[in-house]
C-alpha cells in the first residue's frame, strides 16, 4: 500500500474500535427493560397497520437513476478539468459534444416529466 | 322499573344497575333536569312571522309550515313530510346557501320525541332562519348533503348524539364518540353513570369508579 | 359546490389491492403527531406524496360539553365554555353570555359592552398570534413562534390583571361584567397597542416576502368561495376566498356597529391569502381596541339580572365572530334554572370538514400547512 | 512462503478469478433477481481487478481507462436492469427469476 | 526507541513542508488523527452549545442557562443523558443493519477529515485524488441513511430515509459540477496541469493570487453559491431539513433510534456540516490562507495578521470576564462565577500562548482555516433561525431544474473564459 | 509513495472481498447482500489504491459504492423483499450452476498453473502523483471516441431506465 493511504486505515481502525467501545460503555450503564409497547414502531399513537417495507413510489428510483447517470458524467469531467489547460480547445469541444449528448437526455427527461415530483 | 331507571347513585349495588346498563338508551329515565314542560307561558311568547317569502311558502305548502318569531329570531316549524321539499326550496329558490348548523333536541315525553333544527343563513339576504321539525325515535330524515356539503359532519354528529338517522348520507357513523359506543349521550334518558360504571367494571375490573 | 359523492370515505380495508397500479399508500398521521395541533388523527391516502383523499378522525378530546351544560345552571356553565376554544376563551364567553342575555331579553350596559369588545379583540390578537407561531413552525420557520409568544405574553398579563386568569379567563358574566377594570387598564392597553403595532411589521418582515414562505403557501390549499359557503366554512378562511362577510359587520353584536374598521379579504383563497387576511385582521383589531379604549364610557357594568337566572321557555340562536369563524350558541330553555339544551356551533369543527377538499391533489407537506392555516383548536372541534 | 509474501500480479489475478467464480455461482443459482444483478456486479468487478492488475504490470494506463469504461457500463447496466426489474415486479409482483419466462407481459 | 525519536524530530524540523501521511511518518499521522478526533469532538460539543445559544438569542430567549455558567456544560449533560438512556431496537427491525447504519454515517462523515488541509503541512495525509476522495466518502453517508430507515421497519423512518437520500443524491450532482469548475481553475497555471489534491488546490489559489470565489467574477462566486446551497441540502439542514421535518415525519430516518445510537447520527450530522464547510473553504475561500494574502502582502501586514489569533482568544476571554462581572453576587452563583472565570482564564491563556511568535507561525494557518469554517457554521445556524422549510418537490425542483443547469452553465462558461485567457 | 506492508494489506483486503462476495451470494436478505457488496467494493477500491490506480479507486467509491449501490438499495425498498425472503432461495437448476462454476474454476486453475511463466515479475514504477493527469491525457486523446460513445451509452441508459420504470410516459 502506498504510504500516504495508510493513515486512512489507521483512521478507520480507530473509529471502528472507539465506536463499539462507547456503545459497550453505554450498554453497561443504561437501563434495559423493553416491553411490547416500547418496541412497537412509532405510528402516532396508533398500532401499526401493516408492514412498512416495500410499497413506495417509483419516482425515488427515477431520481436515483438520473443521479447515477449524471454522477458518471461528473466523474468523466474531473480528469478534463485537471488537464483543462493542456487539452485546450480540442478538449473543450470534446467535452461540449459529450455534454451535448447528455443534455439531450436531460432535456428529454425534463420534457417527459420524469423530473416532476408529482 | 322506576328503581332501575334512576341513575345509580354511589351506594347502589351493582346488581341493581345491571339490567339498566344493558339497554341504557331505551330506558325512559328521568333526567337530572326537570322534565320539559311546554307549559307556563310566562314572558314573551312566539309571535307569528310574516314576510313575502313566508307568504310564498304558505301558498305552496299551506298549513304544513308554521312560521314564528321569538326575540326577533325567525323560525318555522315544518311538517316532517315536507322537510325535503322545504329545504330544497330554501336552498335553491330562497338563497339560503349556508347551512350554519344542524342539531336536535330530545323531549322524551312527547310522542314525536325529537326536534331537529336546521339553522340556515343567506349571504345575499343577510338573514338567518331556523327550520324545525318533529320526528319520532327510529324515524329517519333525508340527508341534506346534496344541498349543503357542510351537512355531512353535522348530520353525523346528530346521529352520534341522538341516534337520528339520515337517509342518503354517504358515511353515517359516529364522529366524536368511538365506534361501538353504546347509546346516544344527548338523549335525556341516557344513563351516563351506568355507562361509566360499566366501563369501569369491564376495563378496570373494580366495582365502581364513583 | 363540491360533488357530495366525492366526500365518500376511504376504503381502508383494501390497501393492498391498489398497490401495484398506482402505488397507493395509506398513512396515518396523528393523534400523537407534532403537526396536527393536538389530537387530530388524519388518515391520508397517498399516491407517492400526492394526497388522493383524507379522512379526519376526531373526538379524542370529547368531553361532552353540551351534556354538561344541561346539568349546570346558566351561570355555572359559563366557565365551561372557556375550555372549548381555549386559545380564544374570551370570545367563547362573550358568545355564551350574549346568547343567554338574549334569552333573558336584557342587554349589558355600554361600559360593559366596551370592555367586552376590548378584551375580545385582545383575545383575537392572542389567537392569531398563536396561529401565526404554530403555522410558521409547521412550515419550518421556528423563529416567529418565539416572537409571537413574547408579544402574546403582554396581552395575557392584561388578562391576568383584569380577571386573575391568563388562558381560561371567565371574564364575562351574564348581564355584564363581574369586575370593574383595574386602575390603569386603559393606559396599559394603550401602551400595549403602541408596543404591538411595530411587532406586526416584524412578523411580516420575517415571512411575507420570504421566497420559501411564498413557495410554500401560494396556491396551496386553495378553496373557492362557493366551496367555502357550501361547506359552511367561516372566518378568515372564508374571507380569504374573497367573501366580505364578518358577523361583526353583517349582524353586529356587542356594540361593534359603533366602531370603524374594515374587513380584510383575499382573492385566491390559498394559504398565503389566509395568512395575509389574518395579519390584516390583527391590524384591524388594534384599530378597534384603540377606538374602544378612547371611547370607554362611564357607568354601571352589570345589567339588572335576577339572582337566579330562569329564562322563560323558548329557544334562541346567537352567534358571534370568533377568531376562527362563526361561533354559535343554540340554547333551549324550559323555564328552569338549567338550560334544557345547549348546542355549540363550533367554527373549527365545521371548518375542519373542508380539509379534505382543500388537500386533494396537494402533497403531504401541504396537509400540514393546510391544517395550520385552518387554525383549528381540537378542544373546540371535539368539545 | 516467499510466494505468499511477495505479492505479484498473479495474486491479484487469483483474487479476481475467485470473485468471478462467486459472481458466476450467484448468477446461476439465485432466484432473487436483485441478487442476480448484484452477482453480475461482482463479475464486472473481477474483470476490473484483472484490468487494473495488468495495467500495473505493463506500466501503462490503458487498463485503468478500460476499468473506467467498465464502471460506466456497469452503471448503465444497473440502471436499465433495475428498471426492467421494477417493470417486471409491477406486473408479476415477484422478484423471482424463475417467473421471468415471457418476452412480453 | 531511537527510531521513534527520529520520527518525532523529523517532523518538528521547521523546514518540513509535507504532511505526515505523505512523508510516511506514521507516528505523526497518528498524533494528527488523535488531534483531529479531539478537535472534532470539541467542535461538535461547541457547535451544540453555540447553536442553542445563538438560535436562542435570535429568538429572544436565553437558551440553556442552568448547567454550568451560561449553560456551558449543557452538551456534556446531554451526552450523559444520552448515555444513560434506554436504547431500543424496535420489534421487527433488522437488528444487524439497525446496529450498523449509524456507523456508516459516522464513518463517512469522519473519514473526510483524513485529507482536510488545516495548513500546508497540517493534514493527516495528502493524496492525489483528495477532493474525489472527499466527495466519494461523504456520499457514502447516503447508504447509512437508507439503511437506518429501512431497518427500522416503520413508515415514517422509511419515508424519511427515502426522502433524505433522494435529496442528498440530487444535490450531489450540482455539488460535483461546482467542484469541477473550481478544479478547472487550478489548471490555469504555467504547467497546464491542475490537481485534485486538497493542498494543491489551496497552493494554486496562492500561486494565482486570488481566492477562487473571486476568480472570473462572477463565475467563481456563482459556483461557490451553488456549492453553498448544495452543501446545506446535502447535510439535511434547514431550510432543506425535510429528512427530519419534525412537523411532517416526526424525526425522519432516525425516528426509531434512541439513546446513544441516536447520538451517533447527531455526531455524524454535525461532523458532516464541518466537513462540507471545509471543502467549501478549501476550494473557494483559500483554505488556510489569511485574508488578502496578495493585496496586503508586506511583512508588516504578516506580523499584524499573526496577532489576530491571539487577539481573538483574548477578546473571547474578555467577554467571559465581562460576564463574570455581571454574574449575580449571591453565594448561590459562586461556583458558576468561578467556572466562568476559569473558562475565561483558559481562553486568555490560550490567547497569550498564541502571541508567542514560534507558536503563532505554526498555528495561524489552522486558525484561519478554522475561523472560515466557523463562519459557515454560523451561517448554518442563521439559516435555521430564519428560513421556513422547503417542500420536497420544490427541493427537487431546485436541485434538478435550477442548480444542475446553472452548474453546467457555469462550468461551460468558466471553461470558455479560461480558454480565452489561455489564448490571450 | 513507497509501499508499506503490502502483503498484510493485500491479504486483509482480499479476505474482506472474498467474505463479502460469499455473503452477497448467500444472504437471504437482499439488503444484507447489498451491504456485503458495498464492503467488497470498498475493499476493492483499496486494492486499486495498492495498484497505483487512485483515480479508478475514487471512481469506484463515488460511482459504485455511492451511486450504483444506492440505486440497488432503492430498488430493494421498492420491491417487497419480505416475500422473496420466505421463499426458496436458489433456483431449480442450482446444481447446473455449481457444476458450471466448478468447471470454470478448474479451467482457471489450469490456465494459471500453465501460464504462470508468462507473467513478467517486474514492478514498474508509475509516478502515482500524476495518475489523474495521465488518465486525462489518454482518455481525451487516444480513447476519445470511446469517451464520446460512453455518453451515448449513458443517454440510452437514461431513456431506457425511465421508459421502463415510469408507467405513464
Amino acid at each position: 500500500m502506498p504510504q500516504n493511504y495508510v493513515p486512512i486505515f489507521i483512521f478507520i481502525a480507530i473509529i471502528l474500535i472507539l465506536l463499539p467501545l462507547t456503545l459497550l460503555a453505554a450498554k453497561l450503564v443504561r437501563p434495559e427493560n423493553p416491553s411490547k409497547t416500547k418496541l412497537m414502531p412509532y405510528e402516532c399513537g396508533i398500532d401499526p397497520v401493516s408492514d412498512s417495507r416495500g410499497r413506495y413510489t417509483v419516482r425515488y428510483y427515477i431520481i436515483a437513476i438520473l443521479f447515477v447517470v449524471f454522477d458518471v458524467e461528473t466523474i468523466f469531467l474531473f480528469p478534463w478539468a485537471v488537464k483543462f489547460k493542456a487539452l485546450g480547445l480540442f478538449g473543450f469541444v470534446e467535452i461540449l459534444i459529450f455534454l451535448a449528448i447528455l443534455i439531450a437526455g436531460y432535456v428529454w427527461v425534463w420534457k417527459k416529466g420524469a423530473l416532476e415530483w408529482v | 322499573m322506576p328503581e332501575e331507571t334512576k341513575p345509580p347513585s354511589q351506594s347502589s349495588p351493582p346488581g341493581e344497575v345491571k339490567p339498566a346498563t344493558e339497554k341504557p338508551a331505551a330506558t325512559p329515565a328521568t333526567p337530572a333536569a326537570k322534565p320539559a314542560a311546554p307549559a307556563k307561558p310566562a314572558a314573551p311568547a312566539p309571535t307569528p312571522w310574516d314576510s313575502p317569502m313566508i307568504a310564498k311558502l304558505k301558498r305552496s305548502y299551506g298549513s304544513g309550515i308554521e312560521p314564528l318569531t321569538y326575540l326577533g329570531q325567525h323560525y318555522m316549524i315544518v311538517d316532517r313530510s315536507l322537510i325535503p321539499e322545504i329545504l330544497q326550496v330554501l336552498r335553491n329558490e330562497e338563497q339560503f346557501d349556508y347551512c350554519v348548523d344542524i342539531t336536535a333536541v330530545h323531549y322524551p315525553q312527547r310522542e314525536k320525541q325529537f326536534d331537529v333544527i336546521w339553522v340556515l343563513y343567506s349571504f345575499p339576504r343577510n338573514e338567518r332562519i331556523r327550520v324545525k321539525t318533529l320526528t319520532k325515535d327510529g324515524e329517519s330524515l333525508p340527508s341534506s348533503i346534496p344541498l349543503w356539503a357542510a351537512a355531512n359532519w353535522l348530520e353525523r354528529e346528530v346521529y352520534d348524539m341522538f341516534g337520528i338517522k339520515f337517509d342518503g348520507h354517504p358515511d353515517l357513523k359516529r364522529i366524536l364518540l368511538p365506534e361501538g359506543w353504546k347509546g346516544y349521550p344527548l338523549r335525556k334518558d341516557y344513563g351516563i353513570l351506568q355507562q361509566d360504571n360499566e366501563w369501569v367494571q369491564i376495563n378496570l375490573g373494580i366495582e365502581s369508579g364513583q | 359546490m363540491p360533488d357530495p359523492t366525492s366526500l365518500s370515505p376511504l376504503d381502508l380495508d383494501t390497501p393492498d389491492k391498489t398497490f401495484l397500479d398506482a402505488n397507493e399508500l395509506i398513512i396515518n398521521m396523528g393523534p400523537q403527531h407534532p403537526a396536527t395541533h393536538g389530537v387530530l388523527r388524519v388518515i391520508l391516502r397517498l399516491d407517492g406524496e400526492k394526497v388522493l383523499g383524507l379522512e379526519c378522525v376526531i373526538g379524542y378530546l370529547h368531553r361532552g360539553v353540551e351534556k354538561i351544560g344541561e346539568n349546570r345552571t346558566y351561570a355555572m356553565f359559563n366557565p365551561y365554555v372557556d375550555r372549548m376554544d381555549y386559545v380564544a376563551a374570551v370570545s367563547n364567553g362573550l358568545g355564551y353570555c350574549e346568547a343567554v342575555e338574549k334569552l333573558l331579553a336584557i342587554e349589558a350596559p355600554p361600559r360593559a359592552q366596551h370592555v367586552r369588545v376590548i378584551l375580545t379583540e385582545l383575545n383575537r390578537l392572542t389567537s392569531h398570534q398563536l396561529w401565526l407561531g404554530t403555522h410558521a413552525l409547521d412550515i419550518g420557520a421556528i423563529t416567529p413562534l418565539f416572537y409571537t409568544f413574547r408579544d402574546r405574553e403582554e396581552i395575557l398579563k392584561i388578562f391576568e390583571k383584569y380577571c386573575g386568569a391568563r388562558l381560561t379567563t371567565h371574564a364575562f358574566r351574564i348581564g355584564g361584567l363581574q369586575y370593574e377594570t383595574y386602575s390603569g387598564f386603559e393606559r396599559e392597553v394603550k401602551n400595549f397597542l403602541a408596543f404591538f403595532r411595530p411587532k406586526i411589521d416584524e412578523y411580516e418582515e420575517l415571512l411575507t416576502t420570504n421566497r420559501i414562505w411564498l413557495e410554500r403557501t401560494r396556491g396551496i390549499g386553495k378553496i373557492s368561495a362557493e366551496d367555502c359557503i357550501a361547506l359552511g366554512v367561516t372566518g378568515p378562511v372564508l374571507r380569504a376566498s374573497g367573501v366580505k362577510w364578518d358577523l361583526r359587520k353583517a349582524q353586529p353584536y356587542a356594540n361593534y356597529k359603533n366602531f370603524d374598521f374594515e374587513i380584510p379579504i383575499g382573492e385566491n383563497g390559498d394559504t398565503y391569502d389566509r395568512y395575509i387576511v389574518r395579519m390584516a385582521e390583527m391590524r384591524q383589531s388594534v384599530r378597534i381596541i384603540e377606538q374602544a379604549v378612547d371611547a370607554l364610557p362611564e357607568g354601571p357594568i352589570m345589567a339588572k339580572v335576577p339572582k337566579v337566572i330562569k329564562p322563560p321557555v323558548g329557544e334562541v340562536y346567537h352567534s358571534i365572530e370568533a377568531p376562527k369563524g362563526e361561533l354559535g350558541y343554540f340554547i333551549v330553555s324550559d323555564g328552569s334554572t338549567q338550560p334544557y339544551r345547549v348546542r355549540v356551533r363550533p367554527p373549527s369543527f365545521v371548518n375542519l370538514q373542508a380539509l379534505d377538499t382543500m388537500c386533494r391533489g396537494q402533497l403531504v407537506a401541504d396537509v400540514i400547512a393546510v391544517i395550520g392555516t385552518l387554525d383549528i383548536v381540537l378542544g373546540e372541534v371535539d368539545r | 512462503m516467499d510466494a505468499l509474501l511477495h505479492i505479484t500480479t498473479l495474486h491479484y489475478l487469483v483474487l479476481g478469478a475467485a470473485l468471478f467464480l462467486l459472481g458466476v455461482i450467484g448468477v446461476l443459482t439465485r432466484r432473487n433477481v436483485v441478487i442476480v444483478l448484484m452477482s453480475i456486479e461482482l463479475i464486472l468487478n473481477a474483470v476490473n481487478l484483472n484490468l487494473i492488475a495488468f495495467s500495473r504490470m505493463w506500466g501503462g494506463l490503458h487498463g485503468q481507462i478500460f476499468a473506467i469504461f467498465v464502471i460506466t457500463d456497469a452503471a448503465a447496466e444497473a440502471a436499465v436492469g433495475l428498471g426492467i426489474l421494477i417493470a417486471f415486479f409491477r406486473n408479476k409482483e415477484t422478484v423471482n427469476i424463475d417467473e421471468v419466462n415471457l418476452l412480453k407481459w | 526507541m531511537h527510531d521513534l525519536i527520529q520520527y518525532v524530530q523529523s517532523y518538528l524540523d521547521p523546514n518540513v513542508k509535507v504532511t505526515p501521511g505523505a512523508a510516511g511518518n506514521m507516528f505523526w499521522a497518528f498524533v494528527y488523527i488523535m488531534l483531529v478526533f479531539l478537535g472534532l469532538s470539541v467542535a461538535v460539543i461547541a457547535m451544540n452549545w453555540l447553536e442553542r445559544k445563538i438560535l436562542a438569542h435570535m429568538q429572544v430567549r436565553l437558551g440553556p442557562m442552568r448547567v454550568g455558567p451560561h449553560g456551558l456544560l449543557q452538551p456534556i449533560a446531554d451526552a450523559l443523558k444520552l448515555l444513560l438512556k434506554e436504547d431500543l431496537i424496535p420489534a421487527g427491525a433488522d437488528s444487524f443493519v439497525f446496529w450498523f447504519a449509524p456507523f456508516i454515517v459516522v464513518l463517512a462523515a469522519f473519514c473526510v477529515f483524513v485529507v482536510v488541509p488545516f495548513g500546508p503541512q497540517h493534514a493527516i495525509t495528502d493524496m492525489n485524488i483528495g477532493i474525489l476522495f472527499m466527495l466519494g466518502v461523504s456520499s457514502l453517508s447516503v447508504l447509512g441513511v437508507v439503511m437506518a430507515g429501512w431497518a427500522s421497519n416503520s413508515h415514517y423512518p422509511l419515508i424519511g430515509a427515502l426522502r433524505s437520500s433522494a435529496q442528498m443524491v440530487s444535490y450531489e450532482i450540482a455539488m460535483g459540477l461546482a467542484v469541477i469548475s473550481a478544479i478547472l481553475m487550478t489548471s490555469l497555471n504555467a504547467t497546464g496541469t491542475g490537481t485534485l489534491s486538497m493542498i494543491g488546490i489551496v497552493e494554486a489559489q496562492k500561486a494565482q493570487g486570488e481566492w477562487f470565489i473571486f476568480k472570473f467574477f462572477p463565475l467563481g462566486l456563482i459556483a461557490f453559491f451553488i456549492f453553498a446551497v448544495a452543501m446545506v441540502a446535502e447535510t439535511n439542514r434547514a431550510p432543506f431539513d425535510l429528512a427530519e421535518a419534525e412537523s411532517e415525519l416526526t424525526a425522519g430516518f432516525h425516528t426509531e433510534y434512541s439513546g446513544f445510537r441516536w447520538s451517533l447520527f447527531f455526531l455524524g450530522e454535525y461532523t458532516a456540516m464541518i466537513a462540507v464547510s471545509s471543502i467549501a473553504v478549501t476550494l473557494w475561500l483559500g483554505g488556510w490562507l489569511r485574508p488578502f494574502p496578495n493585496l496586503l502582502n508586506s511583512p508588516t501586514w504578516d506580523t499584524l495578521f499573526s496577532y489576530v489569533p491571539g487577539a481573538t482568544f483574548l477578546f473571547l476571554a474578555a467577554i467571559c470576564f465581562y460576564n463574570v462581572a455581571r454574574m449575580p453576587k449571591h453565594p448561590y452563583f459562586r461556583i458558576q462565577t468561578m467556572g466562568l472565570g476559569a473558562f475565561g482564564a483558559a481562553l486568555a491563556l490560550i490567547g497569550l500562548i498564541l502571541f508567542i511568535p514560534v507558536v503563532s507561525v505554526r498555528v495561524q494557518d489552522i486558525f484561519w482555516f478554522t475561523a472560515k469554517v466557523a463562519g459557515f457554521q454560523y451561517l448554518y445556524i442563521w439559516y435555521r433561525g430564519t428560513f421556513p422549510r422547503y417542500r420536497f418537490d420544490q427541493l427537487m425542483h431546485l436541485g434538478w431544474k435550477v442548480l444542475l443547469p446553472l452548474g453546467l452553465g457555469v462550468l461551460i462558461l468558466t471553461a470558455g473564459v479560461g480558454l480565452l485567457q489561455i489564448k490571450s | 509513495m513507497t509501499p508499506v506492508a503490502t502483503p498484510f494489506f493485500f491479504y486483509l483486503l482480499a479476505a474482506t472481498m472474498l467474505i463479502g462476495g460469499i455473503l452477497v451470494i448467500t444472504c437471504k436478505n437482499a439488503v444484507h447482500s447489498a451491504l456485503a457488496l458495498i464492503v467488497t467494493l470498498l475493499a476493492q477500491a483499496n486494492i486499486y489504491l495498492m495498484l497505483y490506480a487512485p483515480f479508478v479507486a475514487g471512481v469506484q467509491i463515488i460511482l459504485y459504492a455511492g451511486g450504483i449501490m444506492v440505486l440497488f438499495l432503492f430498488v430493494i425498498m421498492l420491491v417487497n423483499i419480505d416475500r422473496a425472503m420466505k421463499e426458496r432461495q436458489f433456483n431449480s437448476q442450482w446444481w447446473v450452476g455449481i457444476i458450471a462454476a466448478t468447471a470454470l474454476g478448474g479451467l482457471f486453475i489450469a490456465v494459471y498453473t500453465k501460464g504462470k511463466s508468462i507473467f513478467p515479475e517486474r514492478i514498474p514504477s508509475i509516478a502515482e502523483g500524476e495518475n489523474t493527469q495521465r488518465v486525462a491525457t489518454l482518455l481525451y486523446g487516444q480513447y476519445m471516441f470511446a469517451f464520446e460513445i460512453a455518453s451515448l451509452l449513458l443517454l440510452v441508459a437514461i431513456i431506457g431506465a425511465v421508459v421502463m420504470a415510469k408507467k405513464r410516459i
